[in-house]
């Protein structure tokens, strides 16, 4: 779960990292209010959960209240890459001497924390990463022992962080790391953390990500989901116990299993088509879930046709049959939908499916069959 | 022969009383694996499917000499669960269980390592020898035996497989889900170097997926250690970048971790790679 | 550091463990004014920073105020093997039905914490150690994964603790680990852990011993020492950096290094004689501490003769000589003294305390002449 | 050769710029011993003793391939400094720093039981290689080259035994403090195991204290495992239990760990015990 910027910059300021004395507003009049209780030139940003907000015109600096106002009338509900903006954060301008980047995350491959620091921050740090590695300096963490202040200093040494500002750069750092293990992120990047005119560090912009799978033990974090930043599919989805990301296709895939919906997706590709979701029912295939998740799929208007992929391991294929034509009493699908069950009761399945006679379904036995019925369906619909 | 488990490794179910624990402990004996007791605390001294439950994995190990378990607890009390298993001298431990904090499992890694227990999983469907034994949850009718090794990151996807194998007459000696997390116990290459070991293995199948780097170095490793023939297949490769597809580990990140990048580490190892799961089969005669 | 039971039990109850709701008096009519609160027959208990005191009649039922003021006279001022008692725990008697042993302390030879328990608590924990081993259940801790609700279960029912009362005790005995790791103890127990008439766990005694080497990050525990229960030249030993241990002996020791001043002991045991006291004055030897040093040692009547044994290592013996020699022109010494320096230096030291030409003291070239010489003019004395 | 330490070894000093780290920095490179550099977090850049001064020890490291360090940071900083020299893959750690909690200790050994390093210490004298090099506070003129290696916990108890020995015309290989703390890095066993590996030690003298049970550990070794000659001493006969005498490892926990014990140990293992160090000398001859 992503957290917006003005989220993890709050969240990061109860950890002691000094943040701008900013403010979220929904409208542009509680834009015109902040920008002249601050008395300052500010900023106007975006709170979207997507990159790319700058190119987009999300982020605008004004000098008086005034153009505050025009500039938060500007991007209060633009569109950015399909994110409607609904709030922005109001933040004094920073005088920047200097960008670094702090980050903390999980590195897969050694299965620990790893921090990192670089001199080149304000930029996308994966370009740096791409471009000049060698600016990156990093730290791997202990998970047992925690960020030591050793390490800390050694980002400093490397990212040549003048002397007399290391103080501040330890408790930021510090802060930083513990509150990336206390709220189980996944990322936690402070992103540019500037040089000010003062002399000063600040944390300019801030990005967090948590864990889905902690959430369970930070209620507090999990209601900070913001669902009205998220399409109303995923939403819907998630309540419901199903796995969904919607894509840019026309055919609606429906699958049993992460790793077989995605298979089932490249294979849309590889005859051609294009998937228009991915989509993981989980165990079994009860009628309410299955109903669910049609309802999800058809209100996607790219969707041209529905491909149900499911795999009978424990439950059996008849059971699952049995489910998708009770999920179809409930949902009225106009579209072409083809069926591949597999697995135990295969037959027993497939007949059930056929003995239906739904005119707009068809049964594959193969995977190659149903995504090739599928694209071919969803081309003639 | 086989790998990791045979008719005569001798399981605890920790989690026992449950419902899905109850369900598959069920299925496991079924197939004919050797459950040997569970461990549900607060119920020490009751029975379960004919078998003995205990309090805490220590008595049920001093109990029945047990080697292996399998976790089907809830991802709250899993890593407890998996610290009492290797604290319990547990050779092999199966986590099934889905859920479990990243923070979480880097620290039962650093455990794991210190330890002599290996970990298989969690967020894994098991592994099954066919016609022996059944840790976790495949379906125990789709294999066969066999001589084809499986290992896999996936669930359903895994089974489709191995069911396509049986179907055309190719079987098992093990099929293993390492599980789709970040952060596993049991690595591609843990289970490749078992494969490369088992006298009865002479294929393998690897069904990789988007996300980290274990597919690459998995290919590395073929390249330098493995005689036997691989066949791949990557899942995700229409999967856009960032988005979480389910498995925790199915999130391309920063540009590693592509299927096309896997892909490409793959054949520049000798690894054919398969474009649809069913060619596998084919690749594999 | 030693905690009284009564700071041990209230620091435990901030871990969530259950206490008896008393109150620490230190005369007797407060007593009699919480007995009377209390409504219910209370148990006086000396706090006393020493073992034996039930022996030694410093706990004691009391079924009326009254009595219970009779009891703290008697109490109150009692001296239980040289410590005075100045204060009481008044806590209303429980009804004792089964009596459990829970410590948590360092095991030295695994390096790690180790949590034991007991179902023959109420007595000393060591006894049960010697006599039945089996009786006593063990828990080594891995340091940075902490106790784990498994090992707790492990002992619960190693200790076949009725199932229905494991709920609570799992919450004690997390309870108690945190507390002995939060407060850097080396030793929390509780002894004992009663199952009361009500059928509820009860921590009626308990000890904690806290690592004197970890007060620096625990202001608020090292606010909790009670010189007024320890001698005071140990309270001045401290506070002037020296470490010191009174000794029921007559022969004074004055030693730089621990185990030197171990071995100087050893040797006027060894000669027939025996040590008044262990005293390390540590590195070099200032006149300022060498001065505080024989106050203290000078303060304990039992004492006969004083023995100076000083290795000069990175300081020189001419040094330390000069030292001694300042140091007795701030505190006349009447008794015999044995001065012996060794190492760097020895000629020039040894040659400065001659021509000093103190009659009542006299140097010695080895370790053994110097507690023979020390040992007779002790017993000259 | 010897153990531990001798001319080749190159020795940085953690802390150099501070009171003790300078004075006793001075004395080591005085004394002959090939001190490298030091670290002082702030001051990288500029030089202490005609040393350069960095601000991580990784920095340090890389840049004179230093192979062992001596930390003489105050003991709230000191389990810092261990870690950060077990990182910069530092083979051999001496602390001296006294202090250091009990708590910090045990996760201090519990890294280095996964670490390539070696700790001698905390709150130790260091050690000694008459000759060649000096890491710790040890004072370098009461040593003498020869064949007698010592290993101790004490500290000025070590000086005096050390002086003993070289005005008796009896030189050491190698003097090693392990420290007097309950929990250290090395231990009499390690030491004792380098002395019977080391052709140039011939004889091997052990100076323990009350507490713990290590001396009852190395006596067991020395029966078991050591062809050389040992004498040892051991420092607490008259030392009334619980108390603690200085040293926190000097404290006789419940019955065990008490001199008589030690010494029946050792006594059982075949090792000659003095009755007071001066003695040592005369079971040597």
């Amino acid at each position: 779960m992503d957290l917006h910027e003005y989220q993890s910059k709050y969240r990061f300021a109860e950890y002691g990292i000094p943040i701008p004395e900013g403010t979220v507003a929904h409208d542009s009049q509680a834009v015109y209010d902040i920008a002249k209780k601050l008395c300052h030139p500010v900023v106007i940003k975006a709170q979207v959960l997507t990159g790319g907000r700058g190119k987009a015109g999300g982020v605008r600096l004004a000098h008086t209240p005034d153009e505050a106002r025009q500039h938060a009338d500007a991007i209060l509900g633009m569109d950015i890459k399909g994110h409607t903006v609904q709030k922005v954060l109001v933040d004094p301008a920073s005088d920047i001497q200097a960008e670094i980047y702090l980050g903390v995350t999980n590195d897969r491959a050694t299965r620990m924390p790893l921090i990192m620091a670089s001199a080149a921050g304000g930029v996308d740090i994966e370009e740096v990463n791409r471009e000049s590695p060698e600016k990156i300096i990093r730290e791997h963490v202990n998970p047992f022992l925690g960020l030591r202040d050793y390490q800390i200093r050694h980002l400093a040494y490397g990212i040549e962080l003048p002397r007399d500002l290391w103080k501040q750069f330890m408790i930021i750092a510090r802060g930083l790391y513990r509150c990336y293990t206390e709220s189980d992120a996944t990322l936690a990047e402070i992103n540019p953390l500037i040089i000010d005119g003062g002399g000063n560090l600040l944390a300019v912009d801030g990005k967090m990500s948590i864990d889905d799978n902690a959430l369970f033990r930070h209620p507090d974090l999990a209601e900070l989901r913001d669902t009205s930043a998220e399409p109303a599919a995923e939403t819907q989805a998630r309540e419901a116990g199903l796995s969904y990301v919607k894509l840019d296709g026309e055919i609606g895939c429906m699958v049993n299993g992460a790793g077989l919906a995605m298979a089932t997706m490249d294979m849309t590709k590889l005859f051609g088509g294009s998937p228009a979701n991915f989509l993981d029912i989980g165990g079994g295939a009860q009628a309410d879930k299955v109903a669910t998740a049609l309802r999800i799929i058809l209100a996607d208007p790219n969707v041209k046709a529905v491909l149900f992929n499911i795999f009978g391991g424990i439950t059996r294929c008849d059971e699952v049959a049995k489910g998708i034509l009770a999920a179809l009493n409930d949902v009225s699908v106009s579209l072409p939908m083809v069926v591949r069950l597999v697995g135990t009761n295969e037959e027993a399945g497939r007949q059930l499916i056929e003995e239906a006679n739904i005119p707009n379904m068809i049964g594959a036995a193969t995977l190659a069959d149903a995504a090739r019925s599928a694209v071919t369906a969803a081309q003639g619909a | 022969m086989a790998i990791l488990a045979d008719k005569n490794t001798q399981v605890l179910v920790q989690g026992i009383t449950g419902r899905e624990g109850l369900f598959h402990t069920e299925q496991m004996i079924e197939y004919g694996t050797c459950v040997v007791g569970g461990v549900t605390p607060g119920k020490g001294g009751e029975w379960a499917l004919g078998k003995p439950v205990f309090d805490t994995m220590k008595a049920a190990r001093e109990s029945t000499g047990a080697n292996a378990s399998v976790i089907y607890v809830p991802a709250a009390y899993a890593t407890d669960a998996i610290y009492e298993a290797i604290d319990a001298g547990i050779e092999l431990i199966v986590c099934i269980t889905e859920g479990i904090p990243v923070l979480d499992m880097m620290k039962v890694r650093a455990r794991l390592d210190q330890s002599g227990s290996r970990l298989v999983g969690p967020n894994c469907p098991g592994l099954l020898t066919p016609g022996q034994a059944k840790l976790g949850i495949m379906p125990g009718h789709i294999a066969a035996p066999g001589s084809t090794g499986v290992v896999s990151r996936s669930g359903t996807l895994t089974y489709e497989v191995v069911y396509a194998l049986t179907q055309h007459g190719i079987g098992q000696s093990t099929c293993v889900g390492i599980g789709g997390d970040p952060i596993n116990g049991t690595s591609f290459i843990d289970v490749l170097q078992m494969f490369e070991d088992d006298p009865q293995t002479e294929k393998v199948v690897l069904i990789g997926e988007i996300g980290g780097t274990d597919e690459e170095q998995a290919a590395s490793f073929i390249a330098n250690h493995m005689t036997k023939p691989v066949v791949a297949f990557i899942a995700g490769q229409t999967a856009p970048p960032g988005k979480r597809m389910g498995h925790a580990g199915a999130i391309v990140e920063g540009g590693s971790g592509t299927a096309a990048d896997k892909i490409a580490a793959l054949n520049a190892a000798g690894v054919t790679v398969a474009e649809h799961p069913e060619q596998i089969t084919e690749l594999l005669a």
